[in-house]
């Protein structure tokens, strides 16, 4: 019966993935084309909630549904011009993307069937991690203890690509300065309702960043939450005053201040006979130096995330950059 | 807990009837705001009963607090999200279909649109 | 029968990337080839998770009452790639925010007509 | 009971969808895509329960959050786009 239902949300899920490609293929409207992703990033989140990836739905819905949809409405204003988009149809490309797909399709028949617990994937080292989180980390959560544990190295370089973006975004855009005719207009039922959330919207992102490790969550997911309550007070209160709350100035400080947390973790352990990123030189009882180690690398990545979204809507609400 | 579970069961019940009920709407009726209406329907009458439903299935732990707090969320935002929506449409020129014409003259068209616009 | 079930997903996962390819083939506007890859990105995530997924596992969470769990590995891998992958889009808007500034449009064609005009690569350079 | 509860959501959801597809003005799909963003929650609520999904409550918390944020950018920059349209 359960299994049954699982697998009727996923399939219709996927179906309503399918439509939703569709149209926004079909649009003329880049707005539209938008809102449809947002919508995308949704259910392919509940997708992901489905097929018992808890962590990546999280990240998906706060990355994807929430701060991308943001960004790219930003972008759209910015760029000024969002109707009549032409579309030219393409025989050629048709005729690629059938016979890719068509290859793809013929490849993928050899694939062992869905939820196959025998499946070569399953078979390697997943056994191991889980098995080796219990003895030696000793969190719950083992997406997190792999995350910021066994392949800390790996976090470690997805950070840097992170800060690496923002500040790729600042030298193409730059912050640029808020125009008074960019100003929401003067909603007050918005200005009453809003203000609660955002503390409630802040102090979830807390909870998401120090309940990683027994649930759902971590730095990645609690940074863009922290920040998209930032994003709120912006949109409903106007950008010149979220940048007198967070001045712009101070947030590549602390993108920076984030990958150097992560960093400087990992060199203590170096300096301590250990290898990089061997959180059991922390204390004297190597469990609860794990535990330290992943406390501090995720508040360090929750630090780098949080500044960078932040730094990237701060770019793409600005304007006049060339001046 | 015999009770509890038949209550919970009636909740889930008329909450997914008001879905249903709001999707309709939100699909069949004629014009923009009328659809707001229907849309308000799921929104504050649904969720809470949904909701409800299954917080007297799973009795009061932690998560009881955390649905009442969705619940709470949900009832805040979606009529201020409704309100501003409105308004924003007001702003941007969208009229109400009754207003537009004379009421008999209207209440024609509303209705030969009504069979003649089948969903698709 | 079960072997259509079992494989759906796969299918499906697969229309949904060539549509994405169809669409940065398709559509001229930038904003509009960025979306085609934003949803083939998605696809290839929703894949890895399948891959993941066991039937009557729980998630990769360790409780009392579970004893087979999913596969952990995909979703470390997929999670920092939603983030890395947000991180990608930003940098590819904020290029073609300034795209627009210098050329007036986001439409790869009028960019391409432009760029064969002498005049405007001439406009453009004192420009920028 | 709650497999019905879940069958209506589906059926809600496609014809929510529907509607953000047809929506003769942008003000209709504003208001589909919002009305889609609620129904995913309750869905994830009613079948986090029924499926037994872990920390399912969080989730929901979050994307009720997550999409009234999306909504209010959605508007925000919808109505500032329009005079700038109006001048050309």
């Amino acid at each position: 019966m359960i299994e049954n239902l699982e697998l009727l949300i996923d399939v219709c899920l996927l179906f309503f993935l399918l439509l939703i490609v569709f149209v926004a293929i079909k649009t003329t409207n880049l707005f539209v084309a938008t809102m449809l992703f947002g919508i995308f990033s949704f259910v392919t989140a509940l997708l992901f909630l489905d097929l018992d990836a808890v962590d990546v739905a999280f990240t998906e819905a706060a990355v994807g549904a929430g701060f991308t949809t943001v960004l790219m409405l930003s972008a759209l204003r910015l760029t000024g011009a969002f109707e009549n988009v032409k579309h030219r149809h393409s025989i050629l490309g048709l005729f690629i993307v059938v016979l890719t797909g068509a290859a793809l399709i013929y490849g993928v028949a050899d694939f062992p069937n869905m939820g196959d617990a025998n499946a070569p994937v399953h078979v390697h080292v997943a056994s191991e991690y889980i098995q080796l989180t219990q003895e030696k980390i000793d969190i719950p959560n083992v997406v997190t203890a792999v995350l910021a544990s066994f392949r800390g190295y790996d976090t470690f370089g997805e950070t840097v690509v992170i800060f690496s973006a923002g500040v790729a975004v600042l030298l193409l855009l730059g912050m640029g300065h808020v125009e008074p005719k960019h100003e929401p207009e003067k909603n007050l039922v918005l200005w009453v309702v809003v203000k609660p959330f955002i503390a409630l919207i802040l102090i979830f992102g807390l909870y998401v960043q120090f309940h990683g490790d027994f649930g759902a969550g971590g730095g990645f997911q609690a940074g863009v939450i922290f920040a998209s309550g930032f994003i709120l007070y912006s949109l409903v209160f106007g950008e010149s005053y979220a940048r007198k709350v967070v001045p712009s100035s101070i947030l590549p400080r602390f993108a920076a201040l984030g990958v150097l947390i992560y960093g400087l973790t990992g060199l203590v352990s170096l300096l301590s006979d250990k290898t990089f990123l061997d959180y059991s030189a922390l204390s004297s009882n190597p469990v609860s130096g794990q535990h330290m180690g992943i406390l501090l690398v995720e508040s360090g990545v929750g630090l780098a995330v949080f500044s960078t979204v932040l730094l990237i809507f701060y770019s793409f609400s600005g304007v006049n950059h060339n001046e | 807990m015999m009770i509890n579970s038949m209550l919970s069961d009636i909740c889930l019940l008329l909450g997914g009837i008001f879905t249903l009920t709001g999707a309709i709407g939100l699909l069949r009726l004629p014009d923009f705001y009328s659809r707001l209406h229907a849309a308000s329907v799921t929104e504050s009458l649904a969720a809470p009963l949904l909701i409800i439903g299954v917080m007297l299935d799973t009795g009061f732990t932690l998560d009881s607090a955390k649905l009442i707090l969705i619940i709470v969320v949900m009832v805040i935002v979606n009529p201020t999200i409704t309100h501003a929506l409105c308004r924003a449409a007001a702003h941007g020129g969208i009229t109400p279909k009754m207003q537009s014409e004379s009421t008999q003259k209207n209440k024609l068209q509303t209705e030969t649109e009504f069979s003649s616009k089948e969903p698709k | 029968m079960n072997e259509l079930l079992g494989h759906v997903n796969y299918w499906i996962v697969i229309f949904l990337m060539m549509m994405g390819l169809y669409m940065v083939i398709a559509s001229s506007n930038l904003i509009k080839k960025l979306i085609g890859i934003s949803v083939f990105q998605a696809s290839v995530f929703i894949l890895y998770i399948t891959f993941g997924k066991i039937t009557e596992g729980s998630p990769p969470i360790i409780t009392d009452n579970a004893d087979v769990y999913s596969n952990p590995l995909p979703h470390v891998l997929i999670l920092t790639a939603i983030v890395v992958g947000v991180a990608t889009t930003s940098v590819g808007l904020a290029l073609i925010v300034r795209i627009q500034e210098a050329y007036g449009s986001m439409d790869e064609d009028d960019i391409h007509d432009m760029n064969d005009n002498d005049d405007f690569n001439i406009k453009s350079r004192s420009k920028i | 009971m709650i497999a019905a509860a879940i069958v209506a959501l589906l059926i809600t959801l496609a014809l929510t969808l529907i509607r953000a597809f047809l929506g003769p003005n942008i003000y209709d799909q504003i208001l589909a895509v919002n009305s889609f963003g609620t129904k995913t929650v309750l869905l994830i609520v009613v079948g986090g329960h029924a499926l037994g999904w872990f920390s399912y409550v969080d989730i929901a918390l979050m994307y009720a959050l997550v999409n009234f944020v999306g909504t209010l950018a959605v508007m925000r920059f919808f109505e500032q786009y329009k005079p700038q349209g109006e001048e050309k």
